[in-house]
């Protein structure tokens, strides 16, 4: 398949088209809400969905085939901020709590992105490796320790202890679903899977229509923030998804993974955490401004990579793996 | 019927400094407090975040000293960086006398 | 099958029933409550779920096959709500605003008893076109307008201007899911159909139970209402149903429609509007009294079509369509 | 604790009337609201929608000014045909003074 | 602005006692009540269930009469045994006869 | 299979892990919260879809099947309160309203064990009577009554009129959707239930993994209470569900129940309830201590039947029915 067929099947897939619908439904200020436990309820099944299935696979996997990609996902999870940090401070000359801010956020993982990968990848019929998941757990907590570290390091960081802020970050609650959800699949392992496949299996694709439908209306909301947002904040909310996508699909595939996978390992890196990050920043970096942070993660990145980034990391993962099956 | 005059201290604010906000409040010797889930605007465009149920309300009975220490609490340590607002009522409560704490209870 | 038959088959399915369990729940009143979320998560679902199904169908339609049914339907939003508001003007001797207001909410559709239709039609085994839900799409709003219209020009309507009127009805939350689900559905065929199947096909039947539970203690709460309503009210809310049913059987096939399709023109004729109109009028006719349209529509109206109504106009098609399969 | 003397105006309506109170009490000077999900009963026995979450509670701190319009504005246009209830209470505000508008402030 | 002066009874109470306070209140005079979701804590450890949505706030806006004969009731029957905080507010209500009752109506 | 693995299979469950996340979750501290109509809604799908599949099986049984277990059934529900009251006065040396309440819920049931314990057969593949959900609804309310009247009789009965009590549990919502459930199971008969099984049926395990996330949380919030419990509650809390649950197994045998049935019957004896009880007995028991009977029922019994007790109840049914499947 050529870039715009693959663009092409992306646009046309329904989670994005509901992702799109939402957009439109924030933009024609229709009265459409989704009622906040609505959204609770489904990020806490598609977390523990796919913490299930990734655990089940991990009771099938040799631990030896899990080592390098582990290793280059806490890489990326270490290095991504620092260099991230020093982009925001250099060229974009902004505060230490700011560059810090994005530093987390891009340095962690979106889950939803994740999904979307391998939605993607599905309706491509293209293969993956079944634990990584558990690559998603270890991806989402380094880079916000790091970026907190760098703050109180330049004197940036205004509150919490570190005890706080690590309870914040390890028990917060989509660690806890998604490492839940792992342990629960691996301990189970593919016989208690198929129990509860009907629930968490068959419908999920389903589910995350209804969880892009409000995704877009969120990222909508914020759309008027990009106006004071700035050319910086834009040209890094896509050209850093660029550089990590194509630095997680290399990594992934000097690791060992598969074209689907270093496919996601690319998507993970490209992607900017808008839930664990979020909630621990505010309350460790006050004086970071949301209206750089979340809109760059939430109106800029994750849009970017859910309708262009996924098809062009696919890409590349092709043209890297000499030919895979285009 | 017999109450007691007491201040009720009321706090709006970000999601996530609700458990921060009753851990203080406690602290500073408020005897118990109601939370409710709230949303609103103000001089703030901008939110910390769009997932954490917007905003909380939370309220408590205490006497004047206290109410006093709270608010005084709340203003230095959130106002800079947090959305949020407080304000105090006047009420009357019944057996309100449980609600207030030896030192609320030793200048009256 | 006979029509005793019939109306057996309808009382006896589970989402009848369901709506009789809600009703029980209200007149014991039990201390059964559906938390709002899920009753607007459910409605989410129902219309979006109509829509993608609507949609992956109209994706396979020719255009020429929709233009009789389609002009059918515009022509029964357009009509229904001059003859309803003249009947409540002359018989019914009821206020500019009231008469309006009844106009509206039967002009337009209640996408729930369309859903019971199809449903009824599954049950009994008989075959419908996909397109039907594009059709739903089409008569939910021209009755508003017209009947707000016709407000106007008899002095009766107070506030609003047609912009912020127009907006309502237009951006609500059923019809942007409703024409979302179809676009969605549309765009992505039934490919993308099969791929949120599990969750939007399958289940359905089932969270519709649920919501007939819910719709059945709505509609019991507005029962004691009945006793104001009047003698006028009652025979209103069960004459208009038959008179428009019989009449949408009618236009249906003319128009083309199968036996199943014409049946659900029928239906959907016969339905009174109880998300879509209400919100609308009580914006635009706030001196309308929603004791008297809210409780035709939602306790006398859908109850009736519900149970009897649609086996009526079922065998009213087959009747028409001379012998269909009965 | 210095705090500003302001009043609160609090609003109870059928929630399809949300979008049109918020718009209209920050046309009259409110510099923000809060606003919660309530349910209740009055006089009126019947209700506008079972489906619109029941009532929504409507806060607001003004001055005592703007607290004015606000109740005029709200008699004016909603009692007749709405279900709807609306009353000011005396607050202490911490740092009051950016909830006033303009016209607010002219007058003490 | 014309408004009446009125007391605000707020109790909050176990979810479990709503249906019987509404009933109560109404029996005691008030026109009409608003409840809301709310959680809390305060000296009582345990909570009678976990499911029942935590605490309900019940307000209503009545005469001074009233107020006191709905405090002393709940003091009399829910104070001993269940989890209850109740106080009364001074607010100056919009239309506000029309939530006196008769009794209230008299003395004043 | 012997003792040791029925328990190694039962803890490795998916559900039974899921209750132990949700533990864990409370003991971290986790900002995890479930949003209450979360639960509602789950509530209410587990009790409706066990009540349909047992009406559905009730269409199919004949009245004389049932007629043993239902008067075993009703017998626990009468003489279990009488016991365990006279126990929690004589030795435990409680109050009235204190061994009165303990008494109204362990003689009640708890459906979510009930349901644990149907799950626990279905993976063992054992198979057992469609029509138990009905003895459930036999089970939850003669123990209430009967515990009571003991308080009333003892003069330990503070408010309510006995109508209102009854009232309270009657049409309370857990009797009333398990009865709603049961009566349109039996209604609408197998293939009623085979059009929302894809609703009902299939996804029921993993719901109810989410509910026992939920649930785990909950009674992990009551752990610290068990301080203040006493050694009185603790040995209460284990030890009237293994007298109970031995006399429910031996029960079922004679009644005729096959060895699936009578290890549900044993669970169900051995169950305190912790829905319709609690609010009965807070209404009508106002002086009993929350603090004692909600924390035996839900921190100590349910979390021993659901680990250990459903294991054991099915040891005892193979024994008694003298080597089953074993
Ligand atoms: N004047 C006001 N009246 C009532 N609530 C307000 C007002 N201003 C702000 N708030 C509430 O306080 C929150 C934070 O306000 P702010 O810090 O001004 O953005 C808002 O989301 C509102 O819920
Ligand atoms: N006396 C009252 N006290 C508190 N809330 C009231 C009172 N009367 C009315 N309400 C609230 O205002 C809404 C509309 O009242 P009404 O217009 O009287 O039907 C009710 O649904 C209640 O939420
Ligand atoms: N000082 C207080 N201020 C505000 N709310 C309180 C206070 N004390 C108790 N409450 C509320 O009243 C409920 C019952 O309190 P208690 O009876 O002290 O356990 C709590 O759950 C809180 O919602
Ligand atoms: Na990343
Ligand atoms: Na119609
Ligand atoms: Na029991």
């Amino acid at each position: 398949m050529d870039m715009l067929e693959l663009v092409r099947l992306n646009l046309l897939s329904p989670i994005i088209l509901a992702f799109v619908l939402g957009i439109v439904a924030t933009l024609v200020r229709s009265d459409l809400k989704f009622p906040e436990p609505l959204y609770t309820a489904l990020s806490i099944y598609l977390l523990l969905a796919i913490g299930l299935k990734g655990g089940a696979a991990l009771s099938e996997t040799s631990l030896a085939a899990l080592g390098g990609p582990a290793l280059a996902t806490l890489g990326l999870g270490i290095a991504v901020p620092l260099w991230s940090y020093a982009i925001v401070r250099r060229v974009g000359r902004m505060s230490v709590a700011d560059a810090a801010a994005l530093a987390a956020h891009y340095g962690s993982v979106s889950v939803v992105t994740f999904i979307a990968a391998l939605s993607f990848l599905d309706a491509a019929r293209i293969g993956h490796e079944g634990f990584l998941p558990t690559l998603v757990a270890l991806l989402e907590v380094p880079a916000i320790i790091v970026a907190l570290l760098l703050a109180r390091l330049r004197g940036g960081a205004g509150r919490g202890s570190w005890g706080t802020v690590l309870h914040e970050v390890l028990a917060g609650r989509s660690i806890l679903l998604l490492l839940g959800g792992l342990v629960i699949g691996a301990a189970s392992g593919t016989a208690g899977l198929a129990r509860v496949a009907p629930f968490f299996v068959a419908p999920f694709q389903g589910a995350l229509v209804l969880f892009l439908l409000e995704m877009g209306m969120v990222a909508a909301r914020r759309f008027r923030d990009l106006r004071t947002a700035g050319a910086f904040l834009l040209a890094f909310g896509v050209g850093m998804p660029l550089l990590h996508g194509v630095l997680g699909v290399w990594l992934g595939s000097v690791a060992g993974l598969s074209l689907g996978g270093s496919t996601v390992l690319g998507v993970m890196a490209a992607s900017a955490s808008y839930i664990a990050a979020p909630a621990a920043v505010r309350i460790a970096l006050p004086e970071a401004n949301p209206g750089y942070y979340l809109t760059a993660a939430l109106a800029i990145t994750f849009p970017f990579n859910l309708t262009v980034g996924i098809p062009v990391y696919f890409a590349v993962a092709q043209w890297m793996h000499a030919g895979g099956t285009g | 019927m017999i109450t007691v005059a007491l201040k009720k201290v009321t706090i709006i604010a970000e999601a996530v400094l609700e458990p921060r906000l009753i851990r203080e409040i406690r602290a500073l010797g408020a005897t118990g407090y109601t939370v409710s889930e709230v949303r609103g605007e103000g001089s703030r465009g901008v939110r910390a975040s769009d997932w954490e149920g917007d905003n909380v309300k939370v309220e408590t009975l205490v006497g004047a000293g206290t109410a006093d220490r709270i608010l005084e609490h709340v203003a230095a340590t959130c106002f800079e960086h947090y959305a949020v607002i407080a304000w105090v009522t006047d009420v009357q409560v019944v057996r309100g006398d449980k609600y207030l704490n030896p030192s609320d209870r030793e200048p009256s």
